[in-house]
This record gives C-alpha cells, sequence and structure tokens, in this order.
C-alpha cells in the first residue's frame, strides 16, 4: 500500500518534472539555421562538388583511373590548327586537347581521390553543396567547353589522322619487306 | 532557378484568368504543405533525420512526418535501394494519393552510387521504379541539400496547373 | 595451449580429422580439418577442460578456387586465447555440420555463408537465405557468379538499366 | 438558438415550421464555422508550440510574416485536392460513414455549450450528462474506421481506442459526481451559477476545497486520454500501429479525423472549464462595463471567458503531448483502474465529508 501511493507520487512528481524541462525551453533561443535566407559556415576543405579547371587539364587520365567508382571520363584528341593551346598555370605545355571531360556527380562518392593523382592541380573539391536537379542526365557535368558539333569535329579529324597513320605504317611495313 | 524554368516548360492554357489564377492559388497552398513519408534505407537516412530535427527543422517548409502512405504527399527515397527493398517502395509508392511527388536522395538513391558498376543486389537508381521529381546528389547530401532539394519541389509544384489540366481533359483533351 | 601441443593432442583423439597446422602465416594458429568432423571437434574443443573456446567470434565461408571452405574463429574467454579452424569443402556438394547448437551466433553466420557461398549446413534449424530475396538464383560471392540480367523484372546490371542514356 | 429562431419569426415573418429549420442550419453552420476556424488556429498553434519546446522556428514559409500564420489554410487545401482512395477490399459503407460519425458525435457536443448566460442553443436540465454521453460516441466512428479499414493495424487501433475510452469513461463520470455533489444539478447553466459567486476565482470548484483541486487535475489526464492525445495516444500510435484506425484514410476523409481530434480537444476544455473553471462567469465582474454597447457584449456574453478558459487548456495538452512519451497498454490500463478510480471515489468521499463538516449540505 506504502508503495503504490509512492508510486503515484513518483509519477505525479517526475511528469511535473518533465513538464518543468519542456516550459523552461520556451525561454531557450531557437537553434535552427534558417537555411535559404541563412547557411551555416562550411569548411574551405570540405569535400562536396567536384570541379574542373578545363584549361589547366593535360589530359593524362590519372583522375579517371583514380576514381573508384569510375565516374569521370576523359577523351582525348589531337589538337586542331585553329586551337592554340596555352601553357598551364604550372608551366606545362599542353600536347592533347580534353575534347570530352565528364563526371557523374550522381555516381561520385566525393572521396576525393581522384585529387591527389592531379598533377596540374585542376580538379578540386569545392564546399558548394546545392547543385540538386530535376533530371538525372543534367548531374552528369561536362567540362570542356565545345558543343556536340564540335566534339564530332575533333573525333573526325582524330580518326582521320589515325588513318592515315595506319596508312604509312602500312606503307612502311611493305617497303621493309 | 534557371533550372526550373528550362525543364518545366508552361502548359498552354486557355481555360481563362479565373482558373489559372484559382491554379495558381490552389499550387501554391500545395507547394507550402508537402507532408512526407520517410524511406530511410542507408547512411543518408541518418542524415534525413537530421533534416527533421532541430537545427534544420524541416517543419519550417510545412512538411510533417507522416507514418502512412496514404497521407502523405512526398517520399524521400534516402539510401540504398536494394532490389529486395525496391519492390516494397513500390508498393508504399502506389499506395499514396495523388498528386504525388518522390525525392532521391543521395548518390546510391539516384544512380546506385558506388554499387552501380560492381552491386548486383542494387536498383541502380530508384527511377527505374517510381517517377523521381527532384534529385539531391551528395554522399551523404548535406542537410541543406535535402532542403534545397525541397525547395526545388516547391517551385516544380507552384507550376503545376492541376485544375486546368482536369477541366481541359474533360471538355475532350486539349492538352494532348 | 600451447598450438603445437594443442595438435597433437586433437591428432591423438581426431586421427586422420584433422590435416595440419599452421602457426607460422597465421594468427592465431589454424587448424585445417575434415568437413564432416566439424561439429565433433568443436564440442570437444569448447567442453574439454583446459580449453574452453566457449565463444565463436566468426563463422565465414571462403571461395578458394576449387574448393569452398568455411572458417571458424573461436575464443576462449578463460584462458584468453583464440585459434581459427577452416573445413575445406567440395564445389559441387558443399556440406558441413552446423554448429548452431554449440553457438547461438553460428545461426546467423552459418546462414549468410549458405547466402552468398551455398555452404549447406546439416542439423541447422533454419537453413536459408538471410540477406538475398528467398528465390535469387546463384551464390554471390563465389568466385564464377554471373548475375542474371533482372530480378522481378528489374534490370540489374547498369549497362541494361540505362538504355536510354 | 432561440434568438436566432425567434429573429427569423418575427423579423422576417416566415412561418414557425420554417423559421426553425433555418434557424438550426443557420446555428449548425455557425458552430461548424467555429470549429473550423477553432482548428485552423489550434493546429497552426500545436506546431508552434512544439517548435519552440524543441528550440526549433515551426511553419515559417507560408504566410505573410515569418511565423507561418497561413500554414494550416495551405494544409487544407492541399487534402482538399488529394486523390481519395476507397481500397478495394474495404467495407464501402462503414469505411466512408466513420469519419462523419467521428466529426458528428464531436460536432453534437457543441450543442450543449454555453458561451454565455444567454448565448446556447438549447436547455437542458442533464446538461452535463448530455455533454459526457455524446462525447464518447466517437469511438463508434473509430470502430467502424478501424474494422472497415480492413487493415490489421487499424484494427488494433480501434481495439486500443474502445479500451481506452470505456475505461477513461468512468473516472470522469466519478468526477462529475463530485462536482454535482456541490452543484446539486446536472444543468449547465445551474453548474456555472454556483460557482458565479461574485468572488471571482475564489468561487470556482477548482478552489473550494483541496479534493476538488485533485479532482481537477485527474479531470484533465483522463479528458487527454479520452482524445487520444499524447501520451495516451496509443489508437494511432506511428511508431508502432503506422496510424492506427486512420491508417487507410486520404484527404479529406483524413482531415474530418483531424478535425474531429482537434474539436475533442476543445471540448475536454470546455468540459473543464464548465466544472472547475466557471464557466461563461467573468474572472471578475466590473459593473461599469456591462452598460457600454460592445465591451459589454464582449465581456458579458460573447464567450470570451469560456473560450479563454477551454484555450488555457487547450494549450495545456498541447503542452503535455510535447512532454511526454507514450505510455505501454498496460501501463495505460494500469493508470485507469488502479489509479484513476480509487482517487476518484476517494474524493467523492472526502467531498461528502468535508461538506458534512462545514455544513454545506
Amino acid at each position: 500500500m506504502k508503495n503504490y501511493f509512492i508510486n503515484v507520487w513518483n509519477a505525479f512528481y517526475t511528469a511535473l518534472v518533465g513538464l518543468k524541462v519542456t516550459f523552461l525551453h520556451l525561454f531557450i533561443k531557437s537553434v535552427t539555421v534558417k537555411y535559404p535566407l541563412e547557411r551555416d559556415k562550411v569548411p574551405a576543405n570540405s569535400r562536396m562538388k567536384l570541379e574542373v579547371d578545363w584549361a589547366d587539364c593535360i589530359g593524362c587520365k590519372a583522375c579517371e583511373r583514380a576514381c573508384p567508382v569510375q565516374c569521370i571520363h576523359i577523351d582525348t584528341s589531337k589538337a586542331l590548327p585553329e586551337d592554340n593551346l596555352a601553357a598551364t598555370k604550372n608551366g606545362t605545355a599542353r600536347k592533347l586537347l580534353v575534347s570530352n571531360f565528364t563526371i557523374d556527380l550522381s555516381e561520385c562518392l566525393y572521396c576525393a581521390l581522384c585529387v591527389y593523382p592531379c598533377p596540374e592541380d585542376c580538379i578540386n573539391m569545392t564546399p558548394n553543396y546545392e547543385f540538386g536537379k530535376y533530371d538525372r542526365k543534367l548531374l552528369i557535368e561536362q567540362f570542356a567547353p565545345f558543343s556536340d558539333d564540335d566534339r564530332a569535329k575533333r573525333q573526325a579529324f582524330e580518326e582521320e589522322l589515325k588513318k592515315k597513320k595506319l596508312a604509312e605504317k602500312a606503307v612502311k611495313t611493305k617497303e621493309k619487306e | 532557378m534557371s533550372e526550373a524554368q528550362r525543364i518545366i516548360t508552361p502548359r498552354g492554357h486557355q481555360d481563362g484568368i479565373i482558373l489559372a489564377k484559382l491554379d495558381e492559388v490552389l499550387s501554391l497552398a500545395r507547394s507550402h504543405s508537402q507532408w512526407y513519408l520517410q524511406f530511410g534505407l542507408a547512411c543518408c537516412a541518418i542524415e534525413m533525420m537530421a533534416t527533421a530535427a532541430s537545427r534544420y527543422d524541416l517543419d519550417r517548409f510545412g512538411a510533417m512526418p507522416r507514418a502512412t502512405p496514404r497521407q502523405a504527399d512526398l517520399i524521400f527515397v534516402s539510401g540504398t535501394v536494394t532490389l529486395k527493398m525496391a519492390e516494397k517502395i513500390k508498393v508504399l509508392w502506389e499506395q499514396m494519393p495523388a498528386p504525388k511527388y518522390a525525392i532521391a536522395m543521395g548518390s546510391c538513391a539516384i544512380s546506385g552510387g558506388p554499387y552501380s558498376r560492381h552491386g548486383y543486389s542494387v536498383l541502380k537508381g530508384v527511377d527505374l521504379i517510381i517517377p523521381v521529381d527532384v534529385y539531391v546528389p551528395g554522399c551523404p547530401p548535406r542537410p541543406e541539400a535535402l532542403l534545397e532539394g525541397l525547395v526545388l519541389l516547391a517551385e516544380k509544384v507552384k507550376k503545376e496547373k492541376l485544375l486546368s489540366q482536369k477541366f481541359s481533359k474533360k471538355r475532350g483533351g486539349a492538352e494532348k | 595451449m600451447n598450438p603445437k601441443k594443442l595438435y597433437e593432442l586433437l591428432k591423438k583423439r581426431f586421427g586422420e580429422a584433422v590435416i595440419s597446422v599452421d602457426v607460422e602465416n597465421s594468427i592465431p594458429p589454424k587448424y585445417v580439418i575434415q568437413p564432416d568432423k566439424v561439429h565433433e571437434i568443436s564440442e570437444f574443443l569448447k567442453n574439454t577442460g583446459d580449453l574452453e573456446y566457449d565463444q565463436l567470434m566468426c563463422l565465414t565461408g571462403q571461395d578458394l578456387g576449387n574448393e569452398l571452405s568455411v572458417v571458424l574463429n573461436l575464443f576462449s574467454t578463460k584462458h584468453y586465447s583464440s585459434i581459427t579452424l577452416e573445413a575445406k569443402v567440395a564445389r559441387e556438394h558443399p556440406e558441413l555440420d552446423s554448429v548452431s547448437d554449440l553457438y547461438a551466433t553460428a545461426n546467423w553466420h552459418e546462414r549468410e555463408a549458405y547466402d552468398m557461398l551455398g555452404v549447406v549446413f546439416k542439423g541447422h534449424p533454419n537453413m536459408k537465405r538471410i540477406l538475398l530475396p528467398d528465390d535469387w538464383e546463384g551464390y554471390p560471392l563465389r568466385k564464377d557468379y554471373k548475375p542474371a540480367d533482372a530480378w522481378h523484372g528489374m534490370p540489374i546490371s547498369k549497362e541494361l538499366s540505362h538504355k536510354h542514356n | 438558438m432561440q434568438g436566432i429562431i425567434s429573429l427569423f419569426e418575427s423579423g422576417l415573418g416566415l412561418p414557425e415550421l420554417w423559421a426553425f429549420v433555418i434557424g438550426v442550419v443557420v446555428f449548425s453552420l455557425l458552430i461548424f464555422l467555429f470549429i473550423a476556424l477553432f482548428v485552423i488556429v489550434a493546429v497552426w498553434l500545436e506546431r508552434k508550440v512544439s517548435a519552440v519546446i524543441q528550440d526549433r522556428w515551426g511553419p515559417m514559409r507560408a504566410g505573410l510574416t515569418i511565423q507561418g500564420e497561413l500554414q494550416t489554410i495551405a494544409d487544407t487545401v492541399k487534402l482538399l485536392m488529394k486523390e481519395d482512395i476507397i481500397p478495394k477490399p474495404v467495407d464501402k459503407l462503414l469505411f466512408i460513414l466513420a469519419p462523419f460519425i467521428v466529426f458528428t458525435a464531436t460536432f453534437m457536443v457543441f450543442a450543449g455549450i454555453p458561451l454565455g448566460p444567454n448565448a446556447y442553443s438549447g436547455t437542458f436540465d442533464l446538461g452535463l450528462f448530455y455533454l459526457i454521453a455524446i462525447s464518447s460516441l466517437g469511438v463508434i466512428g473509430i470502430v467502424m474506421a478501424g474494422w472497415a479499414s480492413n487493415n490489421k493495424w487499424s484494427l488494433y487501433g480501434a481495439m486500443r481506442s474502445v479500451a481506452q475510452i470505456v475505461s477513461y469513461e468512468i473516472p470522469i463520470a466519478l468526477i462529475l459526481i463530485a462536482v454535482v455533489m456541490y452543484s446539486g444539478s446536472f444543468s449547465v447553466k445551474e453548474i456555472i451559477a454556483t460557482q458565479d459567486t461574485g468572488y471571482g476565482i475564489f468561487g470556482w470548484f477548482l478552489f473550494r476545497n483541496p479534493f476538488m483541486f485533485v479532482a481537477a487535475i485527474l479531470f484533465l489526464i483522463a479528458g487527454t486520454a479520452e482524445n487520444n492525445r499524447t501520451p495516451f495516444d496509443l489508437p494511432e500510435s506511428e511508431s508502432e500501429l503506422i496510424a492506427g484506425f486512420h491508417t487507410e484514410y486520404t484527404g479529406m476523409r483524413f482531415a474530418f479525423f483531424f478535425l474531429a481530434e482537434y474539436a475533442n480537444m476543445f471540448v475536454v476544455g470546455v468540459l473543464l472549464a464548465i466544472l472547475f473553471l466557471g464557466g461563461y462567469a467573468p474572472i471578475w465582474h466590473v459593473a461599469a462595463l456591462a452598460d457600454i454597447p460592445v465591451l459589454g457584449w464582449f465581456f458579458g456574453s460573447s464567450g470570451f471567458w469560456i473560450i479563454l478558459k477551454a484555450m488555457l487548456v487547450v494549450i495545456i495538452q498541447m503542452w503535455f503531448r510535447w512532454t511526454f512519451p507514450r505510455l505501454r497498454v498496460d501501463q495505460l490500463m494500469y493508470t485507469a483502474w488502479k489509479v484513476l478510480i480509487p482517487f476518484t471515489m476517494a474524493i467523492i468521499v472526502l467531498n461528502g465529508i468535508w461538506m458534512k463538516l462545514f455544513n454545506l449540505i
């Protein structure tokens, strides 16, 4: 009997304690970050969206090989006569033209394994996290500033070069024989 | 929101100014009241919970968690969608009443993510089984990124014209 | 107990069932045993006075190429020592005695080994898949496993999934 | 209501029957409008209270200011526009009927609630009895919803709801006896008149004796359990039963359950106000105000006081909801049968002794 009353009193008393706790929270300032109006500061070295400085890319494909999920695709071709390739910011001469540089951000792990092997420091993780899209195809980011026609032209030029080389080789081997 | 404008081209409607205005008001109201069904599957679910908690507060956008799909407007698919679970997502999606929306959160839900090449038991993108409205990339995305996805969805809902569509269909399918 | 001593003890008791012991290349020492004696040896190791390997830390299936194997990591909480048992089974009919009646941990781990490699544990109370769906075909962790094109109408490979892209 | 009917009869010259019909319809519409308005405010308030307790902001984007005051209206519009799903295996008639029965039961309670000395729909000699009887009618709708949904979770929710409401009706009825011992009448008007002694809050039954104070607390607990709110929300506990008895309801049908739940909160508030807080009797009488046309009406017979008191109880219920975790089923039954009922019985006895001692009988 005594236990029963102690039990009831404990239930009542602890309920009051709980009510006091929540009541005191009426006077605590809200901790919410009102997102579209204000946002948290993200550390500068946080790993979010991948960015490529295409003008510095020499097409070595080190990042493509390093990627554990194979979400980076690079196509290179010989430069056309009208492209004059400037040197990178490290002073390396660009011998190949990167005609196609895509990163499928929907597959990217944000592991930054592609960042370290890059000899020209042109692929980087940025603290930008706002890139939601309405279509998945838009998440495949193209960093090479060419139109599809341009790219087709370069591919055609590349294939022509290859054919020429093959033909030359064939001629050479015939001559040797 | 240039992205939004590019994707959702405004539908042509000749239903008069009243219906159009009413539509705008109704869509505005709907865009502010997206009750969500949470479908947390993996690590992204933790970020989703963090988004609903005090620091980021999904409630600010009028989003209330609902336990039953019958009362939800929106499903957050967050995490690795295995084939075994994909069937359940489909069932839940079909139980939701129209108009309904889906947000795919995280790389795995969007395209299989790290499992996209060699994952034998993972569905390569939840959009293979349900229509996804907004893709929120990240591995996992920050809570703010999910909130951005919700804002993008609200922008999309605002541009919808359900009434005009309904009436034009009744009149003989002017929509086509 | 000294691994060499234990090996001799086991050899004396089980004879041909204990094949070899590897001390140099394996920490803890690995005893390769016959698959049909797994249950008896585990029982002996668990219940013998100065051994008392009372905890099963892990039970794993392996694909060694031309045969499968099951590895048991045993631990004695009293004597603070651990050993590894390995039983090699044939690829065609991989069958083994279940140790789930000795160690409750083995229940799920044996189901996982069955799920991933198709090793059947005789005497297990509920021998069915634990992770994959019940009607899944094939055992994914076998090295010759080729995933099917689709499961219940849902494509599996990325190429088939995104043909439209 | 008599006033409205006579207004139609004499003012517009309508025949008696028509005046009655139109008067009833107008009055019901007024009540419906009041419920809808109250629910819109209460839902918004609930979300804000929860937000403040959890150090959040709550709804802030729907509306003109940063407080999101149009949130409930947006929700209502959305619920109206949702697809109406009636699953194939349900019992269609019961499924459609259930939300309306739940709402009608709550709606009928409002007929017995007086807003002021002259503002009530009908006079009941057994007004209190009517309020209690009708307010527990809603459980029939809940059982119908749970049974008709053809869903095991719904059925579990409905069964829990019945057990809960049947159990918690008893302490409520016993507390009524304690109150009626003082007032000597079941009439709501009489009860309020007994409390309106001219001494302000000291006339309230709440402060008549220490046992009545305990009785008020017990009534608040039992009332919270009556309308299925946390910590007694077992019929719709979302972590166990998905959404309990309204799992299968969509759009507008669900909105009716929602409406009924919040209206029920108001009913509990009003009941507590009538029984213990002096009903529509003002906290203090200012004689000078009575003659001023608008203010006199506002503080005299507009229902300001009773709504204020009921709102206070509603806010306390919200405070409960965002403080306490849910009880287990056995704890729920323990609370009703082993704590509330013995305590209320003891209160009746002690009340009688107190009244005998102070010669109040």
